[in-house]
């Protein structure tokens, strides 16, 4: 019926992709419930934008903080892919280094990652990839600990260079649609290698190669969610509940799990060979599904569960 | 990099208890306002660190008219600019002054 | 130094370590015992295979239980930058392979990173990056951008960027500039034998991750390890 | 003796010398340089399609590629100046003078050569102007078209893009002239006859699909929290006061963001069937929703949309197809719709003077017209009446015997004060002067004309120029509505409240609308994908346009 679907347009509806960090923070947790650390008025700033003529944001870009979501604790990063393309600096970096080492203090439930990141600030470069590694190293311990690391992935920013290498650090990973995880972006391969390697603006093959629906079916992520805040709210519940052990034996799954992966769509150029060999009928059709009918997909894709991180 | 500040007197205190709010996202065209409820209640303070020089004579009549129609005594106002336009900065200062009346 | 000579240095009783596609596997004698050697050599840029060949090598380490040391030799290029890697999940290989040597790490294997030719980015992060302490040799070239690409994203003159490379390490590609943010330890001599100095580094390892604080002493990081730490605070004051 | 069919005979010999090269009227790519050098004469009218989106892109490569010394000093009469070929014959002596519309892409490179005196320049059009033109002294002796594929008898289907084809071969075939048609493939029957086969004389197979670029694909995902305002403004305080159903947008983020509100904001205060509900518009893929719910009665097309073909197929009911399901389009009776049928135009500009005047013009780029000055206009030929256009013209009456009053069409410009890099939109001196002075144009490039302006809209308020009673009040009223540009600044602040109280100038309190309450959610569809879901997967965007 022509008419329906406006009446049922939610407005409170939050797009994640759409949100701000500071949205997604508020609106992921239980109401009230959030307490920033390192917040705007302390002006922990980037010492360095400054020599580059570059404004600075009163967060560098990264809201940390404590909340509880579904009623129990958490710790949480939010990355704003909008200020400097969610980019790892000094501060921004420090402050996520700092938030996963007090979680072997605090001992929350979980820790939240909420990624929107192209990687290291160019601008502090060697910062940003220092505070990458401690990053990686710091979640090792906390998961060691038991103390599952859960990424959340949609923003515009995507989640490129070493916010990839950390996202697969993670216990597990959520991600939408809109959601891209990759190490190399688009345009730094065609950079480098031409466009008949990669033409950065073809923009379906963008997401088809490293979008939420492609990582989601192949096992690089946990969770598929719809583009809201409370999709990503859900998922997060979820995988909390059922993250994987860090140890020698979730790590040899792994070792198989990639090892696997070559071997099966080791010679696939396109998304799509690999889509038809995990058993997805008309592949073509992957991008173009609502988040029930992708779900259905990856409910008889088993490579797309697994406990191997 | 350009700062200005601008300091007004206001006929009236903002109302609300929120101690500080921040608004808006350093980006192209787009701008970062931090509020603090530190001031005087007849006082109002903004200062901006903006890339772009040269447009003071604009952020003061901004900040004029929005100190006019918000009357926002006792808040400090810092903005980081990303270059944006004076309609975005006019509409980020409202949804500021909105969110410490909360 | 080239990794023939490194190798020499370490093992002139001879060694197991072989070079294949620039991906280097094996171990050697070592004080009492061996030490494993994982690595890329040839400036080679790291992919799905490789990351996974040197996680494979590293998890067998610690699958036998032995706690040698873990060397990791690097001179390399950046991640392999191909449509198909990244089809792939290169994100997955390379966070796997700096999972391996953390694991071995806190399975009591201390990790010792040496880099003593180029490496770069994810290709950095995933090895040298993921040890306990970082060694570098004289001549060592670790960098995330070369300065003209640089100037190309920031839009920055080169000379103006050449003239602040120089006050600000934070940035600026080269050796010099990652020993001042703390994510290099220490520089070898290469004139001293190599087994020494690498013993001297196992032996001094400290727990924890110091590299933040490294980085503020030599003022490459001014102030990551204050945020750390004040973060820190404020979480336990709650 | 009179000779009374020399035309027909230099025709029978153009067309004599070109069939050496066809099979038929078959001619391969290959020999496309041969045929245009075989059929044109140094001098000639030549009608080199060019629309707003299809491009003749195989003959255009052609004519550049022909020999100077055999093809030269051509007239160009073509709407759109697009691809670099359009001026490369300038350069080489093949063509000479130019007459034309509209030239976006070549802007920058058509002023240059201007200035350098490559060419020889007749005026720039509208794009009905130039049509009309081409019936009475501007007639091409030879046209150079596009279509989609032909038979071999010549009957041409354009598809969707129809666009200028009829007009120039009308005014070619049945005047002596010679019609060339480059096509994608050569079929046994073609879908439909757009253009019958006895006035095509020539069919080139092209080398690969003509070119067509998307040029009214808006993202949602790039509009702004100001241009929602501005676009509640224009609904409220425009659509729903004059009750405006048959209309035509421009291509902008504004009216795009208008098209986005309909089925939300529009709906929530009751508009739906009181507005907007005809159309002279391209099927813009942010008209999906407005279409889906309901709000939209018809559409007639200038042209097509990259990705709009299936929805369209599905859709007859409210677009205008074919016998064969696809769009028929057609440049010059859309444009006469939108001139002599619709009660407003509104759409955007880059530069608007004190009095009005406004131009997309800027100093180093010579954009062209289009058909914006045609839709924003009011046609005094106009004799039927709406409450709309009886609304305006009550208005806009200062003196005279109301019986004898007639109505006004609502020509609305809806811009931001500041655009891209804190440009002003607002100037005391157009570019476009300045501009005529430097290449000599006997003519200022103005877009629209202050006398046809009725409303300014930006995001401080509504200026309605109909209410001014003198050159000051109009002035104060664009300052009152400038915003912090320096001729908003420049201002007197108490004629701007005093317009203010007599409702010239309307802030988004007084329509009732809150600044604060303009967010993206008030969008129908906040992205391309929305746009896909809502067409139920019919819509089929470009790649550049795919976030998924």
């Amino acid at each position: 019926m022509a008419g329906d679907r406006a009446a049922s347009i939610d407005p409170d509806a939050l797009s994640w992709y759409e949100a701000t960090a500071r949205q997604r923070v508020t609106a992921l947790v239980d109401p009230g419930s959030f307490r920033e650390f390192l917040g705007p008025t302390e002006r922990r700033m980037s010492p360095h934008l400054p020599l580059f003529d570059l404004p600075r944001a009163f967060d560098d870009g990264i809201v940390i903080g404590r909340a509880d979501i579904a009623g129990t604790p958490v710790l949480l990063a939010a990355q704003e892919g909008r200020f400097m393309g969610g980019a790892f600096g000094e501060v921004h970096g420090g402050k996520l280094v700092g938030l996963l080492r007090a979680a072997l203090d605090l001992k929350p439930r979980a820790v939240l990652i909420l990624f929107d990141t192209g990687g290291v600030r160019l601008q502090e470069a060697n910062a940003g990839e220092t505070a990458i590694a401690e990053a990686m190293r710091a979640i090792v311990d906390v998961r060691a600990a038991g103390i599952p690391v859960v990424g959340l992935i949609g923003g515009r920013a995507g989640c490129y260079g070493g916010g990839g290498l950390i996202a697969g650090t993670c216990s597990r990973l959520a991600v939408s649609e809109g959601g891209r995880i990759s190490v190399s972006g688009p345009e730094v391969i065609e950079t480098n290698k031409g466009a008949e390697e990669f033409d950065s603006r073809d923009r379906a093959l963008v997401w088809r190669t490293m979008g939420g629906k492609h990582r989601r079916l192949t096992g690089g992520a946990d969770a598929f969610c719809a583009d809201t805040v409370a999709a990503f709210r859900q998922a997060a519940v979820a995988l909390i509940d059922r993250a994987p052990a860090f140890d020698l034996a979730g790590l040899e799954a792994e070792q198989a799990r990639l090892a696997a992966r070559i071997a099966r769509f080791g010679d696939c150029r396109d998304a799509t060979e690999v889509w038809a060999r995990l058993g997805v009928n008309d592949p073509a059709t992957v991008p173009g599904m609502d988040t029930a009918a992708f779900e259905a997909i990856v409910a008889r894709v088993g490579e797309a569960d697994h406990d191997a991180r | 990099m350009e700062s200005l500040t601008f300091r007004h007197t206001t006929k009236t205190p903002l109302p609300g208890t929120q101690p500080s709010a921040v608004t808006g996202v350093v980006a192209s065209g787009n701008l970062e306002v931090l509020l603090e409820r530190v001031l005087p209640p007849d006082a109002c303070e903004v200062a901006i660190d903006t890339p772009i020089a040269g447009y003071g004579d604009v952020w003061a009549a901004v900040v004029a008219d929005f100190v006019a129609r918000a009357q926002p005594g006792g808040i400090r106002i810092s903005i980081n600019d990303g270059g944006a336009r004076p309609d975005t900065v006019s509409l980020r200062l409202l949804q500021g002054a909105r969110l410490m009346e909360a | 130094m080239t990794l023939a000579e490194i190798l020499l240095g370490l093992f002139p009783d001879g060694h197991a370590v072989a070079v294949r596609d620039g991906l280097v596997t094996g171990s050697g004698p070592f004080g009492d015992g061996r030490i494993h050697v994982v690595g890329v050599d040839g400036d080679a840029p790291l992919g799905i295979e490789g990351a996974l060949t040197l996680s494979r090598a590293v998890l067998d380490a610690v699958r036998a239980g032995d706690v040698a040391p873990i060397l990791v030799a690097v001179d390399s290029d950046s991640q392999r930058m191909s449509r198909r890697d990244e089809l792939l999940g290169l994100n997955e290989y390379l966070a796997h392979l700096a999972k391996a040597l953390l694991l071995a790490d806190r399975s009591g294997h201390p990790t010792i990173g040496l880099i003593y030719g180029h490496s770069a980015a994810g290709a950095f992060i995933a090895t040298a990056l993921a040890t306990r302490v970082l060694a570098a040799l004289p001549g060592a070239n670790p960098s995330v951008m070369d300065l003209p690409s640089v100037a190309r994203v920031t839009k920055l003159p080169l000379e103006k960027l050449q003239d602040m490379a120089t006050s600000t390490p934070v940035f600026a590609p080269g050796l010099d500039n990652m020993v001042a943010t703390g994510a290099v330890h220490v520089v070898l001599d290469p004139g001293k034998p190599l087994p020494g100095q690498i013993g001297a580094l196992i032996a001094g390892m400290q727990p924890g991750d110091v590299r933040d604080r490294l980085g503020e002493e030599r003022g490459g990081r001014p102030v990551a390890r204050a945020v750390a730490a004040a973060v820190a605070d404020q979480a336990r004051l709650g | 003796m009179t000779e009374w069919r020399g035309e027909r005979q230099a025709r029978d010999a153009r067309i004599a010398a070109g069939r050496i090269h066809a099979a038929g009227k078959i001619v391969p790519a290959t020999a496309a340089v041969d045929l245009l050098e075989a059929i044109l004469r140094p001098g000639d009218r030549v009608c080199l399609e060019g629309d707003n989106q299809k491009q003749a892109d195989c003959l255009a490569r052609a004519l550049s590629a022909c020999d100077p010394e055999k093809i030269h000093d051509l007239h160009m009469v073509q709407s759109g100046i697009v691809l670099p070929e359009h001026l490369d014959v300038f350069e080489t002596g093949i063509a000479r003078r130019l007459d034309y519309s509209y030239s976006g892409p070549q802007g920058a490179r058509i002023a240059r050569m201007l200035y350098g005196g490559q060419i020889e320049l007749g005026a720039v059009h509208t794009y009905l102007e130039l049509f009309a033109r081409y019936f009475v002294d501007l007639t091409p002796n030879v046209a150079l078209i596009a279509g989609v594929s032909a038979d071999r008898d010549g009957n041409l289907y354009t598809g969707p893009n129809t666009e200028d084809t009829p007009t120039v071969v009308e005014a070619t075939a049945f005047k002596n002239g010679v019609v060339v048609a480059q096509v994608n493939e050569i079929v046994e029957t073609v879908p439909r006859v757009d253009i019958p086969g006895d006035r095509i004389d020539f069919v080139v197979k092209a080398d690969r699909p003509f070119y067509v670029e998307p040029l009214f694909t808006r993202d949602p995902a790039a509009m702004t929290e100001t241009q929602i305002l501005i676009a509640m403004m224009a609904i409220k305080g425009i659509y729903a006061e004059y009750g405006i159903r048959r209309l035509n947008h421009g291509i902008g983020f504004g009216t795009a963001a208008i098209e986005l509100l309909l089925p939300t904001y529009g709906e929530k205060l009751g508009l739906k069937g009181k507005i907007a509900t005809h159309w002279a518009l391209n099927p813009h893929p942010t008209l999906i929703p407005a279409i889906e719910s309901g709000w939209v009665k018809q559409v007639h097309c200038f042209g097509s949309e990259v990705g709009m073909d299936r929805y369209i197929r599905e859709r007859p009911d409210i677009f205008f197809t074919g016998a064969d399901g696809s769009l028929r389009s057609n440049r010059a009776f859309c444009q006469t719709a939108g001139l002599y049928a619709c009660d407003m135009f509104i759409g955007a500009t880059l530069q608007i003077d004190l009095m009005g005047h406004s131009s997309t013009i800027t100093q180093s780029r010579v954009a062209g017209f289009g058909g914006a000055p045609n839709m924003g206009s009011d046609p005094h030929g106009r004799r039927h009446p709406t409450d709309a256009w009886m609304k305006a013209g009550r208005e806009g009456q200062i003196v005279g015997d109301p019986a004898l009053m007639r109505g006004r069409k609502l020509v609305v410009q809806l811009v931001e004060t500041f655009g891209d890099k804190l440009v002003p939109t607002f100037v005391e001196t157009l570019d476009a002067l300045e501009l005529a002075r430097k290449i000599g144009l006997e003519l200022a490039p103005v877009m629209i004309y202050a006398d046809d302006v009725t409303h300014i809209v930006t995001e401080e308020g509504i200026a309605n120029l109909l209410l001014c009673r003198d050159a000051d009040e109009r002035e104060q009223a664009i300052r009152g509505v400038a915003g912090y540009t320096e001729v908003g600044r420049g201002r007197d602040r108490a004629k701007v409240e005093a317009l203010r109280a007599r409702g010239v100038i309307r802030r988004p309190e007084d329509l009732g609308i809150e600044p604060l309450d303009a967010d993206r959610a008030l969008l129908a569809a906040k992205s391309i994908k929305d746009l896909v879901h809502w067409s139920g997967g019919l819509y089929e965007p470009p790649a550049r346009f795919r976030n998924w």
